[in-house]
């Protein structure tokens, strides 16, 4: 048995559905890989995260959460991605605040054109993700059985 | 009756928490809580604890049960928190004597068997009061401060604490504990507690007798008017013993656990039919009228109070059951 | 001070201006004055008092006053007056039903300060200007009356009533306030060092709600940490991150919203410096979107549902942590 | 050299790349024909690098410093503001003796006090 | 609980080379309410369709997840499927798993783990989903173009052609606009008022189209296929009905010093006028400021000498209510004011005017009669000076605007070039900063005013003017020569930058319609949707959607009036069904959603609620509009109660997945 199993985190990234869904679709067109731990939610727009959904992805045991969205400028509904940039800048700020490694959460944005970019941030993510090890300061230990 | 000098403290309770987990009230003045003594700890300057020792008794949240669902199976899961002997030091005689209010809730039948093997557990070191705070009125109960109950009661003056078990569970902490000599308290100076501002709280209009009367007396709108529903009088009760019992859904199984809950609360006690006490102001009554009426109707004249004034100090606006007893002790004469 | 505004509240009263005056009345100590509705002459002679420790904000309470039948005179601290103007902002408050007095203000004393500098007993005090005489059940003590002033007062941001039907005491003016500088000293931490003074704090706190329930800006019809259907009520924090998840969404909520009238850490059985949470928003709103003060005005769109195109990006959290 | 540029652009506050080259600063120029380079030309030589030779030239003693080019410009660009900070460049060059002693008996003069040519001196003489 | 049929297909071999499918239905099966699960070579087939049709009858599915390509491949698809099987088409939802699962990994293993969540995650989510219907909405089919400039007038027509009503609300007391001042068009120099007047009088006589001239949009409540549009039909004093056109009474008027606005107050009109000879309607109108008889009551010639009877000194501003189905913004443009570039001297000689108004002293029906003459002393001008970009390309702020104006390149080189052409005695100058002359055949047009006629370009700006001795002195940079130029001018033409009309504002506010921060009107994609609005049913046409000139305003206008045919000739609108939806007791009434709301989909009313003990709260609370929302959700995160959710993508369902796939 391999006593030091290697650490693969858990990351979960809300993809709104005009720009960086279809991005992440295209990375899949094109094969551009990156790790499967990453799983996406598909939301109407990057708008459309709440919060909430953030801390109850790192409560049930997710050690990252990204927000993809359309390049500020692009929303489909013209003006989602500003808020959305407001609210999570000042929700980062404030996890960060709190002690909480702010290396866990980001937002990036993706066009539905930009399929090497969703898979190298992906990439990158992870990778900054699994150096921080698990998430510990915003756990529950009872989803941890 | 022993004795121990004060300088030894340290030394003491070493040694009751060698055998045992031993809880003292430490901290800063304003936020001083009951916590595990270890190594260098100090007792804290407050006259008492924010939260009362009824969290070591009936904790805030507390596992009671696990369900696992597979297929159609459900499984049952014991997942009770753990209850080691322990013992706690330092709890004032209005806190100790909660445990005779609770206790009357708890072990009547059917048994609360969580409370009932930390009650087994546990064992209570009082200390007698010598500098009350203005908002004290334990006396009011008919406790006396400065003789607390407890397995053991202490008094400490400036150089000697004393030590009198009071209980089997006592004598046999005492027998343990080497640093002990024999000697008596020297006689409390009482005076103080006369001048206590509280001490006459009116109380002989509560009780059973004049519960419908108290029930439907208008002024109970006005003094609940400002109440903001907010359950910061009942978590720091030592005598509040509500509570809810609650799932949680890991995802892999379902936690049980039950944990405080506030009459003060909105959705205290709601049903499918909605809330019994649909506005603050029933559920304001329903607070005081369940210390001051109910409690002492069905257990022979006890209050549900033990004037730990608690609540007076923590009331973001001041409202709290002096000012509701002298109201209503007042007026409905 | 508090004679003018006796005064005032019964000739509100009488003269036919309202039918019921929202103020402070005496409790059983000097200090545990509770804020309440007076409907008489006779009452506000005999129960209705103004001082040094009518710290409680009452532009809460307007929100289901103003929407009783009536008109209801209220008397207002500046710092009340700022969450007063914020909640008409957000349509909580029917402006007609309300005459608003609005009061000047030297600062608030905060009983705990006093204990905490080691009077105990405490039964009475008097003394005008710089110094109390503090009367115990062990004897006469003096004290400053600044050391003894709620902490938010110490770092008071404004002095101005704003909206107010009629002020006494004099309009008064927005101050420089060094209110960052305990938020500053966090951020200068380590996140380690935040985390575990934050840990520290917040694992005292026993969700007795008194912090949402005072808040003006907490008005919710339904909070979303009383609704099943939220996915976060609970009635207690079953372990750290309930704790966490409260406290950061409720200052999330507040965000843009609050006015910083610091009643959350007031009213905090436990003494958490919530108040710190809701000032780094504040300060990050400022310094990320411009100078921002929740209720100063009725026009300004509150900064949470607004934007710039050209705002900072979110990865300017990561930035700025990394220059430390 | 262009640590010069840079401190030139930080003392006078000027972005010379706001400039879209409209020669407005020059159009109002009341002292256009006295200068070899024209404001227009300073913005533009700051930003391309040639700013050794616009301390050489002569020419930017005689902008007035009327504020014309900087209240006229469209884009805010403020030349004059520009041109005093490459002035003060070049004061405050270092080993360049503006001013040599035995340039001084030439430049007495009955009328001028003292003091002016030691502060002249003084300042002049690095 | 719900009863879910799970899907998973090979999609031959793009998914079954990397994810083990049966080991994916094997695992979802065991999943909670699943009671079907199986795997398919290709589900999108004939027979994968008719597989899902036969097993939501057979297992009586509530609910049904396919996990297959991506949902923006083929969730329509499967939506239809699951309808035609009696299924809301909402009940569906789609696993990704293979641009988002096996195309991107390689080991099988791997893939298929991950697969099993992605498939759980989509059970977990259609456990919380609930039926939809797409709601509808009825059309009211008739438009509303507010402006009645060529732009208006274009799309007018354009929409009328089709058949449908048109209103055009215009706030002058003749349809034309700006077109209607300028004397000849670039790039072919046929005269304005030969091209644009056919137009109007097509637009009086259409019986589609109702002119409502002299009047102003009062408020606007309503939404796409459904507006109430209040109109206020300003006094005219005139009796539209009667008046002849005649013209009598603007000859006898005695108020004869009014600055005539139509002319840009190069000469006067009387205080009753008809603007010019081709207004339409052509009615006259009373100036309320000026007319003696509505000012002091003490006058009343020209009911005198009006036969028809027409002028009614008590006519009031009316208010009418109409119904339209969509709308277009028209507003136009207008040169801004020259205060602020006295440089130029505008304010303290006539002889330095703005190009609109030198399209004015060059126009025959003109104050001049169409001989260019000095305004201050009626000379001919020998030497002119065109200064180009007056108050564009700005620093923005106090300055001007910040964006090019991009008309002014071309007419100023018309101006040069008519101006040379009609006078070759004539010098004339164009200072230019970059001549920017994209189009068909402008920048052929501006090298012949060089080439042919000999206009001088001098690359430069003027810095100033200074009125001397009759002349004008000019003073500016030539910077491809290297020198400063002073000129003795007669005329100084300034290109003073467009401005959207000052009307524009207030309007957008009444339409919910965004403006950037210039007060131009957004549209709802800077490529994709150039002539749309943001809020739906609110169309743009011409300079107020940004600076243009007559082609592109004309294009711009058709293309208009086609996204409004298209919307009008539908009977019903079929509305998104995943839509916002406030839960009135939870509203806290604070209006946080309605800023945040890109489409102004949400309006607040007062609402009685019973309260505790029988009483009667009434509350504030938001209504969102399923018409117009579109379904961001960008007012369920501004929400802080959570009163405000999103169907389809409600905060469970999110949630529900977020625990699916992190467990």
């Amino acid at each position: 048995m391999q006593v030091n199993q290697e650490f693969k985190p858990t990351i979960v990234a809300f993809c709104c559905n005009w720009c960086s869904y279809a991005g992440a679709d295209l990375s899949g067109t094109n094969r551009l890989q990156y790790p499967a731990n990453v799983k996406i939610i598909r939301i109407p727009c990057s708008c459309r995260l709440n919060p909430m959904f953030i801390l109850r992805a790192f409560q049930r045991g997710a050690d990252g959460v990204i927000l993809c969205g359309c390049h500020p400028g692009d929303c489909h509904y013209t003006t989602g991605n500003y808020y959305a940039r407001r609210r999570m800048t000042l929700l980062f700020s404030m996890l960060d605040f709190l002690g909480i490694e702010r290396e866990r959460t980001r937002v990036e944005w993706v066009s539905a054109a930009e399929g090497a970019k969703f898979a190298a941030t992906m990439n990158e993510f992870v990778e900054t993700v699994t150096k921080l090890g698990e998430n510990k300061r915003l756990e529950d230990l009872r989803c941890k059985s | 009756m022993k004795k121990c000098p004060v300088s030894q403290l340290d030394a003491l309770f070493a040694s009751v928490a060698a055998r045992q987990k031993l809880y003292i009230p430490a901290g800063e003045a304003k936020t001083a809580a009951f916590q595990p003594w270890q190594e260098g700890m100090k007792l804290t300057d407050a006259l008492n604890t924010v939260r009362s020792a009824k969290d070591l008794f009936f904790p805030q949240v507390e596992n009671l049960v696990n369900f696992k669902v597979t297929g159609k199976q459900i499984e049952i899961i014991e997942n009770r928190d753990p209850s080691e002997p322990f013992v706690v030091f330092g709890v004032r005689a209005c806190d100790c004597r909660s445990f005779d209010i609770l206790d009357k809730v708890f072990l009547c039948d059917p048994v609360d068997t969580y409370y009932k093997t930390r009650r087994e557990n546990g064992v209570i070191m009082t200390l007698a009061c010598t500098e009350p705070e203005e908002t004290c009125f334990c006396t009011a109960f008919g406790i006396d401060p400065t003789d607390p109950a407890g397995d053991v009661s202490c008094w400490m003056d400036g150089e000697n604490l004393y030590l009198r078990a009071n209980t089997e569970k006592g004598e046999t902490l005492l027998s343990e504990l080497p640093m002990l000599s024999d000697g008596d308290a020297p006689a409390a100076d009482k005076t103080v507690f006369d001048r206590l501002p509280l001490k006459n709280l009116p109380l002989d209009k509560f009780g059973g007798e004049h519960m419908m009367e108290l029930f439907k007396y208008e002024k109970w709108a006005g003094l609940a008017e400002s109440c903001l529903g907010c359950g910061a009088c009942t978590f720091v009760c030592p005598t509040c013993q509500c509570y809810d019992i609650r799932e949680f859904n890991t995802g892999d199984e379902i936690k049980r656990f039950r944990c405080w809950d506030s009459c003060m609360y909105s959705d205290f006690t709601l049903m499918s039919a909605g809330q019994p006490r649909p506005t603050q102001l029933e559920r304001f009554r329903q607070r005081f009228m369940h210390k001051l009426v109910y409690y002492p109707s069905t257990h022979d004249g006890e209050f549900g109070c033990v004037g730990c004034g608690r609540c007076l100090q923590k009331c973001p606006i001041s409202m709290n059951i002096v000012k509701v007893a002298k109201t209503l002790g007042e007026e409905t004469t | 001070m508090q004679e003018l505004i006796k005064a005032k509240a019964v000739e509100l009263l009488e003269n036919g201006v309202c039918d019921r005056v929202l103020g402070w009345k005496a409790g059983e100590f000097f200090y545990d004055v509770t804020p309440a509705v007076f409907r008489s002459r006779e009452e506000i002679e005999k129960d209705f008092v103004f001082g040094p420790f009518c710290g409680a904000n009452m532009s809460k309470y307007l929100i289901a006053e103003s929407r009783k039948e009536g008109k209801i005179a209220a008397f207002l601290k500046p710092c009340d007056t700022y969450s007063f103007q914020q909640l008409q902002k957000e349509h909580r408050i029917r402006r007609e039903n309300v005459y608003a007095v609005g009061v000047q203000c030297e600062g608030m004393c905060d009983i705990d300060a006093m204990k905490a500098a080691g009077i105990k007993g405490i039964l009475g005090a008097d003394g005008d200007g710089g110094t109390l005489t503090v009367h115990t059940l062990y004897g006469d003590k003096s004290v400053e009356r600044k050391t003894v002033l709620a902490e938010r007062c110490k770092c008071c941001k404004s002095k101005k009533l704003l909206g107010c039907d009629e002020i006494i005491g004099g309009q008064g003016e927005e101050l420089e306030s060094n209110r960052f500088a305990q938020v500053e000293k966090l951020e200068a931490m380590t996140p380690d060092e935040r985390f575990a003074f934050w840990r520290g704090e917040l694992s005292r706190c026993i969700r007795c709600n008194a912090c949402r329930n005072v808040c003006p800006a907490c008005s919710c019809e339904k909070c979303v940490f009383d609704n099943p259907a939220s996915g976060v009520e609970n009635k207690a924090a079953a372990n750290s991150f309930e704790e966490n998840l409260f406290h950061v969404i409720r200052a999330f909520h507040v965000a843009g919203r609050c006015t910083d009238c610091g009643e959350c850490s007031r009213v905090c059985p436990q003494h958490i410096p919530l108040h710190l949470l809701n000032r780094k928003f504040i300060k990050d709103i400022n310094e990320l979107y411009g100078d921002y003060q929740a209720g100063a005005d009725m026009d300004t769109r509150p900064p949470l549902v607004n934007f710039q195109t050209d705002d900072p990006e979110p990865s300017v959290v990561h930035e700025r942590g990394s220059e430390q | 050299m262009s640590d010069m540029t840079e401190i030139v652009k930080r003392i006078s506050g000027v972005n010379p790349r706001k400039c879209m080259k409209c020669g407005k600063c020059s159009a109002a120029c009341p002292a256009y024909d006295e200068m070899d380079y024209h404001p227009h030309q300073f913005v533009d030589m700051v930003e391309n690098g040639r700013l050794e030779e616009l301390m050489d030239s002569k020419g930017i003693y005689m902008c007035l410093s009327c504020f014309a080019c900087l209240e006229r410009c469209p884009r805010s660009v403020e030349p004059a503001k520009l041109i005093e900070a490459v002035r003060l460049a070049v004061v405050r060059q270092q080993d360049k003796n503006h001013l040599k002693p035995e340039q001084i008996p030439g430049l007495l003069d009955a009328e001028l006090p003292q003091q002016a040519i030691t502060s002249a001196f003084r300042k002049y003489r690095k | 609980m719900q009863k879910i049929g799970v899907f998973v297909c090979w999609c031959g071999s793009n998914i079954a080379a990397t994810v083990d499918v049966q080991a994916v239905s094997d695992a979802l099966a065991k999943e909670p309410g699943v009671v079907f699960s199986t795997n398919y070579q290709y589900m999108c087939s004939q027979a994968g369709q008719d597989m899902i049709q036969d097993t939501i009858k057979e297992y009586g599915l509530t609910g049904v997840v396919v996990c297959s390509c991506s949902p923006r491949m083929h969730e329509a698809t499967f939506r239809k499927t699951c309808e035609k099987a009696g299924l809301n088409p909402y009940m569906v939802e789609i696993a990704n798993i293979r641009e988002q699962c096996s195309w991107i990994h390689k080991d099988k293993e791997t893939g298929t783990e991950k697969a099993i969540i992605l498939g759980r995650a989509a059970i977990a989510k259609v456990h919380l989903n609930a039926p939809l219907t797409a709601g509808q909405s009825p059309v009211t089919k008739r438009a509303l173009v507010i402006g009645g400039g060529i732009a208006g007038i274009q799309t007018a027509l354009d929409i009328a052609e089709a058949g449908f009503p048109v209103d055009i609300v215009e706030t002058k007391p003749t349809i034309g606009g700006k077109m209607t001042q300028i004397d000849k068009t670039f790039p072919t120099l046929d005269c304005a008022a030969c091209i644009l007047t056919p137009k109007m009088v097509d637009a009086a006589q259409n019986e589609n189209i109702n002119i409502l001239s002299y009047s102003e949009v009062e408020s606007v409540k309503g939404f796409v296929g459904n507006f109430t549009v209040t109109i206020r039909r300003k006094a005219r004093y005139v009796d539209e009905t009667k008046c002849t056109g005649c013209g009598l009474c603007t000859e006898k008027c005695p108020q004869k010093k009014v600055p005539n606005e139509f002319n840009l107050g190069l000469d006067n009109r009387r205080a009753i006028y008809i603007p010019f000879a081709q207004a339409v309607p052509k009615v006259a109108t009373i100036d309320p400021n000026y007319c003696t008889m509505l000012k002091t009551g003490k006058c009343g010639v020209c009911s005198k000498v009006c036969t028809a009877g027409a002028i009614d000194y008590k006519q009031q501003d009316e208010l009418i209510e109409r119904e339209y189905g969509a709308i277009v913004a028209a507003t136009g443009f207008n040169p801004i004011s020259m205060d602020k570039f006295d440089e130029f001297a505008y304010s303290q000689s006539p002889d330095v005017v703005t190009s609109l108004e030198f399209e004015r002293l060059m126009n025959a029906a003109g104050p001049t009669g169409g001989t260019l003459l000095r305004p201050s002393d009626g000379t001919h001008p020998h030497t002119l000076v065109f200064v180009q970009c007056v108050g564009s390309r700005c620093d923005g702020g106090e300055k001007g605007k910040p964006y090019c104006s991009k008309i002014c390149c071309m007419y100023t080189a018309k101006h040069a070039m008519l101006t040379r052409e009609k006078y070759p005695d004539t010098d004339v100058y164009v200072f230019y900063i970059d001549v920017r002359t994209p189009g068909k055949n402008f920048d052929e047009f501006y090298r012949r005013a060089v080439e042919e006629y000999g206009v001088h370009y001098i690359k430069g700006m003027v810095g100033k003017v200074v009125p001397e001795n009759g002349k004008l002195k000019v003073q500016a940079s030539d910077l491809l020569g290297g020198q400063q130029l002073h000129i003795d001018a007669d005329m100084v033409v300034l290109a003073a930058a467009i401005e959207p009309d000052k009307s524009a504002r207030p309007l957008a506010t009444m339409l919910t319609a965004s403006m950037d921060t210039n007060d131009f009107f957004t549209e709802a994609h800077p490529k994709l949707r150039p002539v749309e609005s943001p809020t739906a049913g609110v169309f743009l046409s011409g300079a107020c959607q940004g600076p243009k000139d007559i082609p592109d305003t004309v294009a711009q206008a058709g293309a208009a009036a086609a996204k409004v045919i298209g919307l009008l000739s539908k009977d019903q609108l079929t509305c998104n069904p995943c839509v916002a939806n406030s839960n009135e007791l939870m509203c806290n009434g604070c209006s946080a959603c309605e800023k945040v709301c890109p489409y102004g989909a949400i309006t607040y009313i007062d609402k009685d609620f019973r309260g505790p003990n029988r009483t009667t709260l009434r509350r504030r609370v938001a209504q969102v509009n399923p018409a117009v929302c579109q379904g961001c959700g960008a007012c369920t995160v501004a929400c802080p109660s959570g009163a405000m959710d999103l169907k389809g993508f409600s905060n469970a369902q999110i949630m529900a997945e977020v625990d699916a796939i992190c467990k």
